[in-house]
């Protein structure tokens, strides 16, 4: 019997190495698998190089692994908000690599990777500073830039319910990067606030079917978020 | 010289959103353009993270942690309204599937350019969000900002001294002073100014020529 | 108010220009707009360009339209079953163009087509007579071919529900092709099963949101279909 | 030489396929590996129009119209399966996310390039379908089919004279005959021959050495 459903954040995070891609869902809080993020600062992995659509907030999940060294560079389209305090600290100190990414551009870059395209054109950034270095070409008379496929070691991501062949749904604007992520891991890990029995969830309606998904853990996100 | 306050920029703006237009509203300003659109007109609006016809901001004890707008603020979804992934929403966008997106600005040049994600070249961590995007991929582009700088230096300029976020991409910007077309080989072209405000006024707040119909 | 709700099939297809690509959902009969196809017949647009898994069946649907010589070219991955006689006869004849193209690579040109990517990088066809003629390029090792966005004028979709803002539901493997081409065309026309009061579908479970879809028209499938 | 029949041929092929794989299978012989999958192991089946969690056919009084395999016949859906568009389901299989494809052929050369989909360079209208993405998608590609065709010649060789569906792709080939891993600058190595089959016969009716072990 195919079971990814695990009890524990250990189980959840086991095989996690030094060096990895982790791919972190949500934007701003929402979708984001803080829970998740937790259990990676937990297991210890380190010079990790993270994509996330934010870098950080306040001195906890995100912002706390780069404050502890665990990061060596993130990828991300808007690393300044008001709470980034801690990554604009380590940017400033010269400790922390940034690599910025179009927000358009960083989905359909996890996408490509997801769907064996291993690059692609856009109109994104043409003629801005974020080009500098890219390859150019027109087609049709517009001009392009290539990007490239970004792949993920691990994806943790946030659903709203899951199940233990790995299919997943997601509750209103949680659904967000955490398709696409989920799609780019080799190691896909998912929080759900409900688990669902087998055949309860609609089979038009899975968001992420279960072969985008090694492992599937419970969480009790509080009563503001049931 | 009074000119719009901000709400009236807004409300001037959304006056000209025609019924059934698919729109992106940027953070800021840009976002009060959502509340002036007539009830009995339906403007579709769209948010990058996911959100095909968004609606106002909740009664506080209606929240929804799950369902924030792009600038992470507590919104509603409209009767018809659906959710998406980012790929997916990027796609609205990048495909040219939205007939508007309204940004703020630091900076408009009369061929359209914009600026406004990075203050220079030397900005350590800019955030570019998804308005590079935007501006490369909507039907039309529209600035929504005060004409002036807070220290009274143009916005509406030649060339851009900013870094940019999309080049010949804005085809319209509404001011504090009144609206203005970006027409191509020509430039900065008024459309109408506010109550009270005088075209040497405005030319003179101006970092290019603004000329008349 | 938004109404892309239609109420006749002359309605639904006006507009519609000779030399228009038309992007045709389904896959076999499943998901296939026959109700629509019928009407382009009637409506009498010739030098078409028809992109459709399938080169048609029988003497009916698609196959009319190319025995009625109003089809210049198509664009399938399978044109040739036990039922594509017309199709057959018109090719062997010189009197149709053909362009095959690798299922998974016409279903990626046209979802690029609606995402704003002008052309991308697929291994698919890498080493075949498929890749002739074809750029081709090595990313981390491997050989991959660059294939184009391909875009509609017009295409014909087959949902399940659908309401006034053109929402769309599909059901079972009836959704093949048709969000793909729903987003890929500039007139997209949907004939649905049932029509929906605005604000029943679950904003979870819009398939295809309405922003694709430029019309929408109700169909009688039938009992077996109900 | 008698070897297996076809249902012993996909029953022969099943019993290889672990649980936990998610596995597509081509229109024929493959089609019918899904049969020779115990019931107490999962095996989660894909189909290119947009089916996770395939099952078998259905009753002739509980056939869904909306419901076909990419070989157009009615199928069913096992409780945790689950629907998606085209586009995601070749994601599945051109992403590297499908564990096994099995596909039927006209021939296997020993470098592992196959031809299944045009019978020659002149075919006026050869239907290519998903093989090509298959092919160079899926993690393994098996190949089932007879060893030779109908008037005798050999299927397995030492290159295709057929155009080819994807270079260097088959991992292993079951046949009436048995099973043979195709194996990196070696070629055909055998796994295990059917009942009362000789290795001598087998090589006699190949087209390309056949190695042991």
């Amino acid at each position: 019997m195919i079971n990814k459903i695990v009890q524990s954040m250990a189980e959840a995070m086991a095989g996690i190495k030094d060096g990895s891609t982790v791919l972190i869902g949500g934007f701003g809080a929402v979708g984001q698998p803080d829970e998740l993020i937790e259990a990676l600062i937990e297991h210890g992995a380190r010079d990790l190089v993270c994509v996330a659509n934010n870098a950080g907030n306040g001195r906890v999940g995100l912002a706390k692994l780069m404050e502890l060294g665990r990061v060596r560079k993130i990828i991300c389209s808007f690393p300044r908000s008001a709470g980034s305090v801690v990554f604009e600290e380590l940017y400033r100190a010269g400790k922390i690599e940034l690599e910025i990414v179009p927000q358009g551009t960083m989905a359909e870059r996890m996408r490509a990777a997801g769907a064996g395209v291993p690059a692609f054109f856009t109109a994104t950034s043409v003629g801005t500073i974020l080009a500098n270095g890219k390859e150019q070409r027109d087609f049709n008379g517009r001009t392009y830039v290539m990007e490239h496929a970004l792949k993920g070691d691990v994806a943790l991501v946030e659903g709203w319910e899951g199940d233990r062949w790995g299919n997943l749904t997601y509750r209103a604007s949680g659904r967000n990067f955490n398709p696409v992520m989920a799609m780019a891991a080799d190691l896909t890990i998912a929080q759900v606030s409900h688990i669902r029995e087998l055949g309860d969830l609609v089979p038009e309606n899975v968001h992420t079917p279960g072969i985008f998904v090694s492992r599937v853990i419970q969480v009790d996100r509080g009563p503001a978020w049931a | 010289m009074q000119g719009f306050d901000r709400k009236a920029m807004a409300a001037r703006l959304a006056q000209d959103i025609p019924e059934g237009w698919y729109v992106n509203l940027g953070i800021g300003i840009p976002t009060m353009v959502g509340d002036y659109v007539p009830l009995d007109r339906e403007v579709i609006l769209h948010s990058e993270n996911g959100i095909l016809g968004m609606g106002p901001a909740p009664a506080k004890d209606k929240v929804d942690p799950w369902l924030v707008n792009a600038g992470k603020q507590a919104v509603t979804l409209r009767a018809g309204g659906s959710y998406c992934h980012h790929a997916d929403s990027f796609a609205m966008i990048r495909g040219g599937h939205i007939d508007l997106c309204v940004l703020g600005a630091f900076e408009v040049a009369q061929n359209g350019d914009i600026a406004n994600w990075a203050t220079s070249e030397n900005d350590t961590a800019p955030a570019v969000g998804g308005a590079m995007d935007l501006g490369a991929g909507a039907k039309r582009l529209w600035v929504i900002m005060e004409h002036t700088t807070k220290d009274g230096r143009p916005k509406l300029v030649e060339a851009c001294g900013y870094p940019l976020t999309t080049p010949r991409a804005v085809k319209r910007v509404y001011t504090n002073l009144g609206v203005f077309d970006v027409v191509a080989e020509k430039g900065f072209v008024v459309v109408d100014l506010a109550p009270g405000v005088l075209l040497e006024q405005v030319q003179a707040a101006s970092g290019a020529v603004l000329h008349t119909q």
